[in-house]
């Protein structure tokens, strides 16, 4: 093994030779730049593996051949090897990134640069505060060298500026350097700490006052305006090397130099740390500028580290997991995005499109995006589990909600670009790409795949990335370069045979839920037969969901069930943002499904006492002082995914703005995650009370109110899959309702409502998604008259609306059948009244759908349209037949399913005899009702043809009223604002509060923020009062404490 | 005005830190046991008489290494900045600027030399007597500042001074890393022999290396000058 | 209670009771109304004869496939209404095929023929077919409302969803109706049988007396045949329904006719007295007269 | 005596600070700096003083033997030679600064530089 000072003495010592290099040999001094960085990563790598897998302990590293505290000694242990690592490489890659530019600079750039990282390294590895003083110093004066390289003219405040605080910095930490020394008679950070030098004299102020001259290098809010100004003007490459390395480098001396503090301290920083988080979160929202954007991201990021950092004692074991997961996923992905913003020519964030033109750059930037905001697999995911867990058990509550925000606000901005990235900006004409940069790019984002592996072998749960389903999916990123028929094939294959595989183990319950997201997955799959060409991202996006979806009903713990979770949300998230105009309502499905998925998470973390791995059985015997808690988060994080009203202002847009075949995936699968979450949070924790309060009654009532403003709000809308969206809201808020019952009838009709919703929303969306294609609106007073055109597509809606609206002998009335018979032993029963009347307000949109589309009057622009594709009217006549073999045997399915939910509920059960099925009020027989009513309308008709078979069809305007005859299609067919008396009787029920109040929410976050931004006016004189302040107000409030 | 006021309170605030540090600073009756340390050993194991320069070059050798660093990245980015701007420019003639004088003249070329020999007397004495590579590589760089005066346009060779920085930054590295390999560890000075206590050539590598400083900094300097005077001619 | 063949003759035989007194009962009905506003009105055989006119007649034309389909789908959603429901109480003959369902099966089958009328009427492309569809759907989410809650107020009060169960609870002594145990449910009730009988003031969705509006406006013929058909079933079929669940069913075929006729009787009275609601205000009423009502009724039990 | 050297450094690092904070001329900044520094140093050799102790370093007049009783601290010696020269490299670095600035705006005024903010 070499030596960790030689970290340092090749940093140095290149930087030294490159002097003697002669000025004319710039691309030689460039690959002995390479050279060292690669052997100082290579050294700190060669630790990282030797304490990894050779039981390597933790090493003093002496200097002047004098053993500490008498002269300088370095320490090497995990952590200090591999935030070496991560600093090296970071300078390394960015480098090499830098070629052009280092070598028009010439070699004294390149000595700054190597300087540069050496300092780092030595920040960490240093254990003498003034050695930690130099390396400071060090890091100051190449960091404002390498400022000066930006081609941007404004760098050269940006680096003044920073000048001008560290120098204030440097100042204080003098003085804390010598005071110190004073009090404990060394300068060694382990004497002092054995010494308590922080308690001796004024030791303590000493030690303040260094303590806050290195957290101020983690540049925390508000003193920190010199920062984002050096991330916006920086060169990017440079920045990713500040924001990486530098950042890294500052939290490891805040940890260094913490421990001497004793116990006051530490909170302190905690305090700082998150208060950066947050606000700096809060601030990101506003901006406009891809690097300042980043810069605020940064600032949170290490934040948020520095608060772990503060809460060390508080997380324990999983310190350095949690630290420093959260703190490699942000140094790969800061970095990665710094350099990728090289690679775009303008500073807006809709700028980013360019990325559209090279899938690997798109692929990078998602997985930058996804690192940062802790999405699984990466490191930031298992450590922000660990995280929450760790407060939570010690019961941080505000902590961990403070937390959650901050991360939620950051998901927003950051997802709100990405969706820039992909949705706006006109077309550009292609761009050449240097091929350098893509490959420093794509180093670190297969790094942050790396890093997401590592961290899950290290977690302690199972490793996300042995997955098979995840896998499976992540294969189709591979695969991506096919054509979409053979990658469709393979889907579907894919998911018949994991469905083969795994069906022995699936309980009923498992069973209903995994053919839906399989099977029915697959044959929602076939629609994808007819897309041309590649499809790029399609499969990679929606098999991830489907995994996702997979994972989530076997799982066994919180964990699993957590990360399939969150797996299917980014999924979906992807496979939503495909929609033409879909990038505000992916945007807001994201945001609105994270702080479910936040919800959840603290809900499980409260639910164990913060033992992360939770068996979710476990929840069935959660402490009574919590459960209700547990209970209300649990619920809302799932209702987030059902949409529930009041949380369900994303899904129209979402659902209504995706791609034909994409808006039955995540309306008719997607929203079934939800209902078999709500099913394992009531399976386990049954009723719970809250201050009095039974939950499940509250439940019943957001189901009903749900059930009946969904269905209101489908009837008003014009566009067909808008109505289909809003009637989404309302059928899962029946499926709601039927679970919060708690009695046997109320599961099974929930589970009923689960397979006809299912087959009969995804066959609407498909017919509807269908004619839309052919039309090219959803607009459905535009439309009118297809049904000789569209004859298939209009007998699958026919079918789904009589399915859908339970009229007999189609299975939607099995679903209401049961529902009376649930009612019927119902303790509660005021909600039901509204059920009552949302039940009938469906006709009102169904029929509007069905005859505003297919009856009525044809245009005149669509009298030459034809069926729909092929390939989506297949899946759709699969569903047909399925609804109607269904209709006549539904016992097939739920027989199953109602001896299963009999273990958890006594009596109430069905009993299935013959072909009639009997509850204890009353009984159905689904086979005598098709008969007989098969029987009638045969007759009937038949009736009617042999009085008039010789009807003659008549020509379209052969109607006539008021004495004339019409000749427009456009004013002759009846399909605008259908039901306007009815939005007379019920208009004031529809006011859109929930839209205003989370507009409220956002506009005042970002309101906060625009006002708070212009704290920083941009004067270094000013933030050097920044600085000051904020050390005196540490100060003040930390002598309060 | 605001302003001001506010720095005052600022600065206020700052005072108390500094009277909480001032009143409760209390003088050490006895060296700590690091000084103490210093003290009695370093005669045995460094075979230095200066305690400072056995401290500055040895115990706490890496800060030194540092701080030469910082010097050199100093000079590489002033030369950086201002061979920017200086970039494409156009020489002025000598005939532009005033002649010296011959006081001046003749002075330098008399005290040149002597200020150079003294610079490296200061350096090479540092462990013996006050003094050391910093201070004599200070006086070193005086003598090129009093050749600019003289000649502003003169055009010192800045491939000499850097190759002198850069070598002698070299072998400082090198000589650290002999000592991890051959002695105790990282800047060990005992790589070469302690030699007799209070001898020119005692106290193992120190010599050396505070040469190396001396005239490091000293290039160094002269360099800064150098850049910093000829982007004044302009 | 299962299926025999010798359900079918029987169950025919209903049908073609009812069906006779049913067009009957509509001529009486609309000859009493006349009486009341001082007209002469229509012979009782008009509607024999205006049925027998529109099935003989030959001029038949169609919009399409759905619109030939639409009268089936009405006709058969009467048909099976009375057909799935006990006509007459403790007769197994009139037991008709009870036996696929319970009450929820009743309510629920009564909107097959509704849609299946409405489809066949969007495609004539006639709008005034669309607005009647449009004003009729609306009030019927409102109309229906006091009626289910009563229902299922009944049903509790019985604990059954069976319709025969329910009346054979009300058995015994004329005070054991519905009608006199839950006042109030049965109050609501009626309410929304003005509201489904589309007579005045709820009668805004076909609004006969101007310009024909509603879902039959295109139709002729044997399709309106169809249809004045099951303006002959669907009403008795749904006051069966109501007489079963709120007035001690019916034990033989006399009291049957009575009841029928009374409750016939009752849409009408209202309906000469009272002018016509628009739709919103027919909306705004049963939500605000129907529904307390009925909530009263659902936990008077 | 310790304690007026050392009242002197703290009262050089204000008004250095202050001054530093109030000047608007950066070249006034920078200089205000290195009068803190100055500050900072004083400061930081008066903490190793001892009163009636000599230098240290081991000659004639200081054996070997006594030394622990009769020399000041040296560390602090040995830290203030590295602060000062720390210190002149970032003044260097500023005045670089300084110069491009005045270079690229034409102006010293440190207010003129905030393209950058919020």
């Amino acid at each position: 093994m070499v030596s960790a000072i030689h970290i340092l003495s090749t940093g140095l010592g290149a930087a030294f030779l490159l002097g003697l290099l002669p000025e004319a040999w710039r691309g030689r001094a460039h690959l002995v730049t390479l050279a060292a960085l690669a052997l100082m990563s290579a050294i700190a790598l060669s630790w990282v593996l030797a304490f990894a897998f050779d039981g390597q302990q933790m090493v003093d590293v002496f200097t002047a051949g004098v053993s500490p505290p008498f002269a300088i000694n370095l320490r090497l242990g995990m952590a200090e090897a591999a935030l070496s690592l991560t600093v090296c490489l970071s300078g390394l890659l960015s480098a090499l990134y830098l070629k052009t530019s280092l070598i028009t600079q010439g070699r004294r750039a390149m000595a700054v640069l190597l300087i540069a990282v050496m300092a780092f390294c030595g920040i960490i590895l240093t254990r003498d505060i003034f050695n930690l003083f130099v390396f400071v110093e060090l890091s100051v004066v190449s960091v404002g060298g390498l400022v000066l390289l930006s081609d941007d003219n404004r760098a050269l405040g940006a680096g003044f500026k920073y000048l001008i605080v560290s120098q204030v910095v440097s100042i204080l930490m003098l003085l804390g350097v010598i005071f110190l020394y004073h009090a404990g008679g060394t300068l060694n950070i382990d004497t002092l700490t054995a010494a308590n030098a922080a308690g001796i004299g004024t030791g303590g102020l000493a030690f303040f006052l260094l303590l806050m001259a290195v957290v101020a290098e983690a540049k925390p809010v508000p003193a920190n305006g010199w920062a984002l100004d050096i991330y916006q003007a920086a060169h990017p490459a440079f920045s990713a090397l500040f924001s990486a390395a530098a950042g890294t480098a500052a939290l490891f001396a805040v940890d260094k130099v913490l421990v001497m503090g004793g116990p006051t301290w530490p909170p302190v920083v905690a305090g700082i740390g998150l208060f950066s988080f947050v606000a700096a979160n809060v601030l990101g929202l506003s901006q406009t500028h891809d690097r300042r954007l980043l810069g605020y991201s940064s600032i949170a990021q290490i934040g948020l580290v520095l608060g772990v950092v503060g809460l060390k004692d508080v997380v324990g074991e999983h310190y350095l997991f949690i630290a420093g997961g959260i703190l490699v996923a942000h140094a790969v992905a800061k970095a990665g995005m710094f350099w990728l913003s090289g690679l775009v020519a303008e500073r807006k964030l809709s700028a980013w499109a360019v990325l559209r033109k090279n899938p690997i750059l798109l692929f990078a930037f998602a997985t930058f995006v996804a690192l940062l905001v802790g999405l699984p697999p990466f490191p930031g995911f298992y450590a922000k589990w660990e995280l929450i867990h760790a407060l939570m058990a010690q019961d941080r509550v505000v902590l961990v909600a403070l937390i959650l925000l901050g991360a939620l606000l950051e998901a927003t901005y950051l997802m709100r670009w990405f969706g820039y990235a992909l949705k706006r900006g006109a077309d550009l004409e292609s761009v050449q790409f240097e091929v350098r940069k893509v490959a420093v790019v794509l180093t670190a984002a297969l790094g942050g795949w790396g890093l997401g592996y590592v961290w899950g072998e290290l977690s302690g749960h199972a490793n996300l990335l042995h997955s098979m389903a995840l896998l499976f999916a992540l294969g189709f990123v591979v695969l991506d370069g096919l054509p979409a028929w053979v990658k469709n094939t393979v889907a579907i294959a894919g998911m018949s045979a994991f469905f083969y595989v795994s069906y022995p183990g699936y309980d009923p319950l498992q069973l209903i839920f995994a053919s839906i997201i399989l099977l029915g997955g697959a044959a929602i799959f076939v629609a994808g037969y007819h897309e041309r060409g590649r499809r790029l991202g399609f499969y990679p996006s929606a098999m991830l969901m489907y995994a996702g979806l997979a994972m989530l009903i076997v799982a066994d713990t919180t964990f699993q069930f957590f990360a399939a979770w969150e797996v299917l949300t980014v999924g979906s998230y992807f496979l939503i943002l495909r929609g033409k105009e879909s990038e505000p309502h992916a945007l807001s499905y994201i945001v609105f499904s994270l702080g479910g998925a936040f919800a959840l998470m603290a809900g499980f973390a409260l639910a164990s006492g913060g033992v992360s791995e939770f068996a979710i059985q476990g929840l069935s015997d959660v402490a009574a002082e919590a459960a209700p808690w547990v209970f209300v988060l649990l619920a809302v994080g799932f209702m987030t995914k059902t949409a529930a009203i009041g949380l369900h202002i994303w899904l129209p847009g979402a659902h209504a703005e995706a791609e034909t075949d994409v808006s039955p995936m995540v309306s008719g699968i997607l929203l079934k995650a939800g209902l078999f979450g709500l099913f394992t949070l009531l399976m386990t924790m049954g009723k719970t009370q809250m201050y009095g309060v039974e939950l499940t009654h509250v439940l019943m009532w957001i189901g009903a109110i749900s059930a009946l403003l969904g269905n209101l709000m489908a009837v008003f809308q014009e566009d067909a899959k808008r109505l289909l969206a809003y009637s989404s809201i309302g059928q899962m808020g029946y499926a709601l309702f039927g679970l919060a019952m708690m009695n046997h009838l109320g599961w099974l009709m929930a589970l009923m409502f689960v397979i006809n919703h299912y087959v009969y929303k995804s066959m609407l969306f498909l017919s509807v998604g269908g004619v839309a294609k052919r039309t090219g609106t959803k607009l459905m007073y535009r439309m009118g008259g297809l049904i000789t055109l569209m004859p298939l597509s209009f007998v699958a809606v026919l079918i789904g609306i009589i399915a859908m609206s339970g009229v007999p002998p189609l299975s939607g009335f099995g679903g209401r059948w049961i529902f009376y018979n649930a009612i019927m032993t119902a303790e509660y029963k005021l909600p039901i009244l509204i059920i009552f009347l949302s039940g009938p307000i469906a006709f009102l949109y169904l029929f509007r759908l069905i005859h505003t589309i297919f009856l009525g009057q044809l245009k005149d622009e669509h009298r030459r349209i034809t069926e729909a594709p092929f390939w989506i009217v297949v899946p759709q006549m699969l569903f047909v037949a399925f609804l109607l073999g269904f209709a006549v045997v539904p016992g097939l399915a739920l027989r199953h399913v109602d001896a299963y939910i009999a273990q958890f509920f006594v009596g109430g059960g069905l009993s299935w005899d013959g072909l009639t099925i009997t509850s204890p009020f009353g009984y159905w027989s689904p086979v005598s009702i098709m008969i007989v009513t098969g029987a009638i309308f045969a007759v009937l008709l038949a009736w009617l043809v042999f009085l008039n078979h010789k009807a003659q069809k008549v020509k379209q305007f052969n109607i006539v009223f008021a004495a004339e005859r019409p000749h427009r299609p456009e004013t002759t067919h009846f399909a605008w604002n259908f039901y306007a008396p009815y939005r007379k009787a019920f208009g004031f029920l529809l006011k859109p509060y929930a839209t205003w109040f989370w507009d409220g929410v956002a506009g005042a976050f970002h309101g906060v923020a625009e006002t708070a931004r212009r704290f920083y006016t941009g004067d270094g004189q000013v933030y050097a009062f920044h600085m000051l302040g904020f050390v005196l107000v540490v100060y003040l409030i930390a002598m309060g404490m | 005005m605001v302003k001001k006021a506010i720095a005052l309170a600022l600065i206020l605030g700052l005072g108390l830190i500094f009277a909480a540090l001032l009143l409760g600073y209390a003088p050490d009756a006895a060296l700590n046991e690091t000084a103490a340390y210093y003290a009695t050993r370093t005669a045995d194991e460094i075979g230095a008489q200066n305690i400072v320069t056995a401290i500055i070059v040895t115990y706490r050798g890496l800060d030194t290494l540092g701080e030469v660093t910082v010097l050199f990245l100093t000079a590489a980015i002033v030369g950086l900045v201002l061979s920017r701007t200086r970039a494409g420019d156009n020489a002025p003639r000598l005939s532009d600027l005033p002649p010296p004088g011959e006081l001046l003249e003749i002075g330098t070329k008399l005290l040149v030399p002597l200020i150079l020999l003294f610079g490296a007397y200061v350096f090479i004495n540092g462990h013996l007597t006050p003094g050391g590579g910093f201070q004599g590589g200070a006086i070193l760089a005086s003598a090129i500042l009093l050749m600019l005066l003289t000649d502003p346009l003169r055009r010192s060779s800045h491939r000499l001074i850097s190759r002198i920085e850069s070598s002698a930054g070299l072998f400082y590295v090198v000589i650290g890393v002999l000592g991890a390999a051959l002695a105790g560890g990282f800047l060990d000075n005992r790589i070469l022999p302690l030699g007799e206590f209070g001898a020119l050539f005692s106290a193992g590598a120190i010599p050396v290396i505070y040469a190396l400083i001396g005239l490091k900094v000293g290039a160094e300097f002269s360099s800064m000058m150098v850049s910093l005077s000829e982007t004044e001619d302009e | 209670m299962d299926f025999e063949w010798i359900r079918i003759p029987h169950a025919l035989l209903t049908l073609l009771i009812v069906f006779l007194y049913g067009l009957l009962l509509g001529a009486v009905i609309q000859k009493i109304g006349a009486r009341a506003g001082r007209r002469h009105g229509i012979p009782f055989y008009q509607n024999y004869i205006d049925l027998i006119k529109n099935y003989a007649l030959r001029t038949t034309i169609t919009h399409g496939f759905m619109f030939y389909l639409g009268p089936v789908f009405r006709l058969t959603g009467g048909v099976g209404l009375l057909l799935f429901v006990p006509t007459i109480y403790g007769v197994a003959m009139h037991e008709n095929f009870s036996f696929a369902g319970d009450l929820i099966l009743a309510l629920y089958f009564v909107f097959f023929g509704s849609l299946g009328m409405a489809l066949g009427a969007g495609e004539s492309g006639h709008p005034y077919a669309a607005i009647g569809v449009s004003r009729g759907l609306s009030q019927v989410t409102a109309a229906e409302l006091p009626f289910a809650i009563a229902v299922f107020a009944v049903a509790l009060q019985y604990q059954t969803l069976s319709v025969t169960d329910i009346v054979a609870a009300q058995q015994g002594s004329v005070f054991n109706w519905t009608v006199f145990t839950n006042p109030l449910a049965v109050t609501a009730a009626m309410m929304s049988f003005l509201g489904s009988m589309m007579r005045p003031p709820f009668d805004v969705v076909l609004a006969p007396q101007e310009i024909p509006i509603g879902p039959p406006t295109e139709y002729h013929s044997a399709y309106l045949a169809l249809m004045q058909s099951n303006r002959a079933i669907f009403p008795i079929a749904k006051m069966v329904i109501y007489m079963n669940l709120f007035f001690g069913g019916a034990a033989n075929w006399p009291v049957f006719f009575l009841k029928v006729f009374l409750l016939y009787l009752f849409a009408a009275f209202v309906g000469v007295v009272f002018p016509r609601f628009r739709v919103e205000q027919s909306v705004r009423w049963f939500l605000v007269w129907g529904v307390p009502v009925a909530v009263a009724g659902l936990f008077w039990v | 005596m310790v304690h007026i050297a050392m009242l002197t450094g703290f009262v050089l690092i204000a008004i250095g600070i202050y001054g530093a904070l109030t000047n608007r001329n950066i070249l006034r900044m920078i200089v205000a700096f290195t009068v803190a520094n100055t500050g900072v140093n004083i400061v930081l050799v008066s903490v190793g003083y001892m009163m009636g102790r000599t230098a240290p370093i081991l000659d004639a007049a200081v054996p070997v033997a006594e030394a622990a009783n009769r020399i000041i601290d040296p560390v602090p010696q040995a830290l203030v030679l590295t602060a000062i020269v720390i210190g002149l490299g970032v003044t260097a670095l500023m005045l670089a600064y300084a110069y491009r600035l005045y270079d690229c705006r034409g102006s010293l005024d440190i207010s003129r530089f905030r393209d950058l903010k919020w």
